[in-house]
């Protein structure tokens, strides 16, 4: 082992890291915001794919311009769920949990009878398809692109969220749903919208994983443990969200150095669970009143 | 209030009628396919059975029923396994292709038919025992502990996978012939299969049944409305979730024993997400706060996936999705919550107080 | 149902009597397919997934048998007698694969079972097929291993399929080679032979990575190959995994020029899936391929895109192979009819007559195999075939002479797999061993 | 003789944020304690410190003489102190009966419990208890259909099958009638000959009738303590609680 391999091992896992957190990112703003556990959110992400794959293969949109239409696209259908279901169930977190289970075997399969059941095919410009060389490192340049995409889309959930009168409104909502109320926030707008934030942000990451991997209507079911995992570990917040990333990313690329994949996942696995054992409210806890 | 569906000696008359019904069935069913297939119900009938207990009564999410499952499964196929090995032939075959020429020392004990039934039930009750006390001394609680189950569970199913030749893999383990118990080998295609199935189910049904209407049961109801308000009330409420849990997690455990008893098969799929996660739709749609209910749930989403799934080829998950999304929504306690408001209409006079109890179901026998 | 309660509890007493007497009832001398009468169809069953995960490849195996019995029947049928399959549905589930084989052999009681994709669902059923003494054809690769008295397999074994592979790879390319696999059965078996033909070649190992099935990450693997520097991959990777690994390895900058994936898996299908430019380059060993240049493949590439069933539009490695058992059938049942005469033909009797059917090379697309004497896998000839810019393939080998199946070819001290059983070094015989 | 409650030196901070501050008060046993101060004062952080929902930052709690300080809720409640929550939690989906039930708490042992299906006493208890709490026909309805002053009566009920010797009552007449207030007073009255109370109220009428003793708290330190008489004359509390009423 030498030092250039632990070296690339980091970066790479930066670049797992950031997948991740992609991919957790529109989960936390639907969790932290509005408690809801959104089991269809690894369809969502599998939407996003398919939304890119067919602007691309019958309007030849160019790859990059997929990225923000996934957004729009998912977002629409995650304000259309919103909507239709899941604003009757906001009381009951657990049954929220079960309806979108419902709803992820609905969208899977519906893509499957639209799509059918074979892997479909997303391009990307062919200068993604290389690498990056810093002497000793390497990376390729589509998973710089990933960790761009997510970093552009942390600092605008941030800005968005700290920054804007929407975000004091989330946070008032969250905080305190009656006390907003009293001040004049439609606290069902405010839901409303993270709820179709967060699908859209699932959107760009299945814009994102289907040239990394693959389009299948299954592909989302591999992404919505993990990101729970994220999510919760992170405690909601999107501070939490992304260390929680970070250093499981970093801690998987670690581990699959040293031995190999599957063990690497079962390690953290089992480090998540434990870490909760003695953090249950996760990393960074939400600031809103438990009861 | 003197709804029917809340009276306790009504609620075990149909039990009895409900399973009698059952117990007749091999009487004149000649279908060998039919028994079997109904003794597999049967196991998913005490899984549905397990989670109605702990998320109905316990209000308790378990996502990850799966592995007391997959665990009892994993007991039992070992202990079949090595009832086909002999003095010259000591090891599965599928540990000779792993390059293991000798027994793994965790395998030593299941060459005993004995150890290896109750290593099968005791394993999974312990660790249930074990994850379940952490976990809720810790007060990880509602929607955390279900992802935390969900979490558990993936790490089972990962390290089963990596661990081949302990575990046979992905390809799990096939014992090449049915279970030998005292010198009879129980075909899993007759009735004496179904009524071992039968037998289980009943026990664990009652028990459970019993448990609700305890002490005990009232309390974990309590903790189930408002865990916070019971600790106050000077009950230790993660001493109360892990009982619940942890017996919950052994009916899983005798589930896993049957299933292998009759497929004479196990992989990690029995401890795939979606499987632990069709439990809890099964226990959803046919009502999680009636045991009845739950069971029904599952004969009747198991019954209709091998029945109508053919006809509904494309669609099935499609309609399996949308009607669960429907009780969800409009019925939260499922099926069974409908019998309770027929017979609330039907009901006249409040009769007295002392016949109401807690809020378990009574639906009809599905056939 | 109309009983009186008098009868219902004697019958129900009666029954229990009957179960506690005899808990053992059935055994294998019974029937478990239907009687044929001469004139009335045969009964096959075809279990494979439509639905969920499997569904990819497994649905075009159905649509392959599906075709191959249509011919067949428009041939004059087997045996003199038009043949039916009853299609149903695994969903992906071994849950389901081991009900709907109960179905199928114990209600429907089909006459052979067509079916599953891979090792898991295959030990799924076996159970149920050995213990009713029924027969599956199993028409993909696989790690072999097994000796059982139920089962014919038309794909190659791990000791045929990558024979020639290795020795064509380190000759072109060089002696260092890196394996990754999928983290299964298959592929380390796979692999555990594919070690004996690298060191007959000469060549060097550099390193073994297995990923998690399904898995989609393969940053870790690709840095490692880039650490050790092999000359080719030798890769056992399958399904969507398949696709990422293909589509990473480019985007990481690996050029497949320098250092080509060899692999038993990434057929047509893969290719198409992940396009074209991730695939063109690499190597495939497989006994089929579209492009294979031969009168009946073209015959039946053509015929087979035109029918109702050639819906999407290739056929690859996998379908060919379970073409095949459709023949290998037919040839196994007129064999054994002509011994037994048609009424008395059982799953059993076809299996044990099915040593040495052949399938020739006027319908046989990969040309002519047939099938082992003693272990009932296929003889076949392994093609090397390198991904073109449009995703065929181009043959790059064919195998000279057909190469013998052996399932315990690294395992020489388990035994040798007979017609009758594994025949262990002692001399012992064990049936079913799987 | 030591008191049946003894607060050393509490405190408790939530972040920089000192809500209790160097805490202390003692509560005799037998006697009917009412704890007032205006809001934000720390009564219910003080309830809470008690009963264990939250650790105190420093500082004892004594209660019959043994420490309980940060023990868990549920050691504490064992011990023999009942609370009535300010915002009333009682078990929503259970029905009355079931939450006067589950409140008799005499065997907590979830092993023993799961072979209980009878309770010794419980029969007259609850009939004593829901015939106190004016209950009786409400037996069977879901706890979650009942009025504000029912649930405030049905959890004062839970305490009282508890038997606890303190019972912690927390805003215990908010939204009762005039009636139902003349009652508890009555009840507490009587509950005083086996037990001891802690009242946290508002209601300085309420307090008249019912109070041995009152506490003020302040910013979450003892501003006085004494008979009412000497609270009303004192000059601190009169500051506080006007400057208090005329902020607001």
């Amino acid at each position: 082992m030498d030092l250039g391999s632990l070296l690339n091992a980091l970066i790479l896992g930066l670049s797992i890291a950031s997948i991740w957190l992609i991919a957790a990112l529109g989960l936390t703003i639907i969790y932290g915001a509005a408690g809801v556990i959104n089991m269809a959110h690894g369809e969502f992400i599998m939407l996003g794919a398919y939304s890119s794959y067919m602007l691309q293969y019958y309007l030849g949109l160019p790859y990059l311009l997929c990225i923000p239409a996934s957004f729009v696209i998912v977002g629409a259908v995650g304000l259309a769920l919103e909507r239709g279901l899941i604003r009757y169930l906001y009381n009951r977190p657990l049954d929220t949990l079960l309806a979108t289970y419902g709803v992820s075997l609905v969208l899977m399969q519906g893509v499957r009878l639209i799509f059918g059941s074979d892997p479909k095919y997303l391009a990307a410009p062919e200068i993604f398809s290389s690498n990056i060389s810093l002497g000793f490192a390497s990376i390729s340049s589509f998973r710089v692109v990933i960790l761009l995409v997510t970093a552009l889309c942390v600092l605008g959930v941030w800005l968005l969220f700290y920054k804007t009168r929407f975000g004091v409104q989330v946070r008032a909502v969250m905080q305190n749903k009656e006390m907003a109320a009293s001040f004049g926030i439609n606290s069902s707008r405010v839901y409303m919208m993270t709820f179709a934030l967060g699908a859209g942000l699932a959107g760009v990451a299945g814009s994102l994983f289907g040239v990394l991997a693959i389009v299948l209507p299954t592909m989302g079911a591999s992404y919505v443990v993990q990101a729970f995992l994220m999510v919760v570990t992170g405690g909601g917040s999107l501070a939490g969200t992304v260390v929680a990333s970070g250093v499981t990313g970093e801690l998987q690329s670690i581990f699959a150095f040293f031995t190999n994949d599957t063990f690497a996942r079962f390690v953290i696995f089992v480090l998540i669970v434990v870490f909760l054992r003695f953090r249950p409210q996760g990393l960074f806890a939400q600031a809103g009143a438990r009861r | 209030m003197g709804n029917l569906y809340h009276n306790k000696t009504a609620q075990w008359l149909v039990y009895t009628a409900f399973f009698l019904g059952l117990a007749v069935i091999p009487s004149f069913v000649s279908d060998d396919f039919l028994l079997n297939q109904l003794a597999t119900y049967g196991v998913y009938g005490m899984l549905a059975l397990s989670i109605s207990l702990c998320w109905g009564f316990g209000g308790i999410l378990n996502l990850g029923q799966g592995i007391a499952f997959g665990l009892g499964a994993y007991g039992m196929a070992m202990t079949m396994q090595m009832q086909s090995q002999t003095e010259s032939n000591p090891i599965p075959p599928f540990m000779l292709n792993n390059s293991l020429d000798q027994l793994p020392w965790f395998w030593e004990p299941f060459s005993n038919t004995a150890a290896g039934l109750i290593l099968s039930i005791a394993v999974p009750t312990l660790f249930c025992a074990i994850f379940g006390g952490v976990m809720f001394r810790a007060r990880v609680s509602g929607p955390f502990f279900a992802i935390m189950t969900l979490a558990m569970l993936s790490a089972f199913y990962t390290i089963i996978l990596d661990r081949q030749p302990y575990t046979g893999g992905v390809n799990g383990i096939t014992p090449p012939s049915p279970l030998q118990l005292g010198g009879f080998e129980i075909d899993p295609y007759s009735s004496t299969a179904y009524w071992i199935v039968l037998a289980i189910l009943v026990t664990a049904t009652v028990v459970a049944k019993l448990i609700t209407q305890s002490s005990f049961g009232l309390v974990t109801q309590a903790i189930r409305d408002d865990a916070e308000r019971v600790r106050f009330l000077g009950y230790s409420v993660a001493g109360y979730e892990t009982a619940i849990y942890t017996i919950s997690g052994a009916i899983a455990a005798f589930a896993g024993c049957c299933l292998v008893m009759l497929v004479q098969y196990v992989s990690p799929a029995q401890l795939d997400v979606g499987f632990s996660l069709s439990m809890v739709i099964w226990a959803a749609i046919g009502g999680r706060l009636s045991l009845l209910g739950a069971m029904c749930g599952a004969f009747l989403i198991q019954g209709a996936q091998s029945y109508l799934g053919d006809a509904f080829l494309a669609t099935w998950l499609l309609i399996l999705g949308g009607f669960f999304i429907v009780v969800v929504r409009f019925l939260p306690n499922g099926l069974a919550s409908l019998l309770e408001s027929a017979l609330g209409l039907l009901a006249t006079k409040p009769k007295t107080p002392a016949a109401e109890t807690n809020g378990d179901a009574k639906p009809l026998p599905a056939e | 149902m109309d009983f009186t309660r008098r009868r219902l509890l004697t019958t129900a007493a009666a029954a229990s009597a009957a179960a506690i007497a005899m808990p053992n009832i059935m055994t294998s001398d019974k029937a478990y397919a239907a009687p044929l009468k001469k004139g009335e169809p045969i009964k096959v069953g075809l279990l494979f997934s439509l639905t969920g995960a499997l569904a990819v490849p497994e649905e075009d195996s159905t649509l392959a048998l599906q075709y191959a019995f249509e011919e067949i029947n428009k041939n004059g049928g087997v045996g003199g007698v038009p043949v039916e399959p009853v299609i149903v549905d695994a969903k992906s589930d071994f849950g389901v694969y081991s009900e709907k084989t109960k179905e199928l052999i114990l209600r429907e009681k089909v006459t052979a079972l067509f079916g599953c994709y891979t090792s898991a669902s295959r030990k799924a059923i076996l159970p149920t097929v050995m213990q009713r003494n029924h027969l599956l054809y199993y028409p993909t690769c696989y790690e072999g291993a097994e000796c059982t008295q139920n089962t014919i397999c038309t794909g190659p074994l791990a000791n045929q399929h990558s024979q020639d592979l290795i020795p064509f790879m380190v000759e072109k390319f060089g002696k260092k080679v890196f394996f990754v696999g999928s983290n299964y059965v298959w592929p380390k078996e796979s692999n555990k032979n594919a070690k004996i033909w690298l060191e007959k070649a000469g060549g060097e190992l550099l390193g073994e990575e297995y990923i998690p099935l399904g898995s989609s990450e393969f940053g870790p693997v690709l840095n490692k190959i880039r650490d050790a520097k092999p000359d080719f991959i030798f890769s056992t990777v399958v399904g969507a995994s398949d696709i990422a690994f293909h589509k990473q390895f480019k985007q990481e900058g690996f050029k497949v020029d320098t250092m080509p994936i060899a692999s038993l898996t990434t057929g047509e299908i893969e290719t198409r899936a992940m396009g074209a430019e991730f695939g063109a380059g690499h190597f495939l060993s497989a006994p089929y391929f579209q492009s294979l240049d031969n009168p009946t493949n073209q015959k039946f590439v053509e015929n087979f895109l035109k029918s109702k069933y050639g819906k999407n539009g290739v056929t690859h490695y996998n379908m060919e192979e379970t073409y095949l058992t459709a023949y290998v059938f037919k040839a196994g049942f007129e064999k054994a009819a002509a011994a037994v005469g048609f009424e008395n033909v059982t799953p059993r009797a076809i299996r044990d007559h099915s040593g040495g059917v052949r399938v020739e090379d006027a319908v046989s697309p990969e040309g002519l195999v047939w099938i082992d004497e003693n272990n009932f896998n296929t003889w076949l000839k392994p093609k090397i075939g390198q991904c073109q810019a449009d995703g065929t393939f181009k043959i790059v080998k064919a195998a000279e002479k057909h190469v013998a199946p052996d399932p315990y070819s690294i395992y020489p001290d388990a035994g040798v797999c007979t017609k009758d059983g594994l025949k262990a070094p002692d001399g012992k015989v064990r049936t079913n061993v799987i | 003789m030591p008191g049946l409650l003894e607060i050393k030196n509490l405190s408790k901070s939530f972040d920089a944020t000192k809500v209790i501050n160097d805490f202390s008060m003692e509560v005799t046993e037998g006697t009917l304690c009412c704890l007032v101060g205006p809001n934000g004062a720390g009564k219910t952080t003080t309830m809470d410190l008690v009963t264990g929902r939250i650790k105190p930052t420093s500082g004892a709690i004594l209660f019959a003489g043994e420490d309980i300080t940060a023990k868990h809720e549920h050691v504490i409640a064992r011990a023999g102190i009942g609370r009535k929550f300010q915002v009333p939690a009682v078990l929503k989906n259970l029905t009355v009966r079931q939450n006067l039930e589950v409140a008799y708490s005499r065997q907590t042992n979830p092993f023993w419990n799961l072979f209980k299906f009878h309770k010794a006493g419980l029969k007259e208890k609850l009939d004593e208890i829901a015939t106190l709490a004016g209950l009786t026909t409400r037996l069977g309805e879901q706890a979650g259909i009942l009025s504000h002053g029912e649930t405030q009566w049905l959890e004062i009920g839970m305490v009282l099958m508890q038997e606890p010797r303190l019972l912690l009552m927390d805003e215990p007449i908010a939204g009762m009638t005039e009636g139902e207030i003349e009652k508890t007073a009555r009840i507490f009255k009587d509950l005083q000959k086996t037990a001891t109370l802690i009242v946290v109220e508002h209601d300085m009428g309420f307090v008249r009738e019912i109070a041995d003793v009152v506490t003020v708290m302040h910013m979450g330190s003892m501003l006085a303590q004494g008979s009412l008489q000497e609270i009303e004359a004192n000059p601190r509390v009169r500051d506080v609680y006007l400057g208090e009423k005329e902020a607001a």
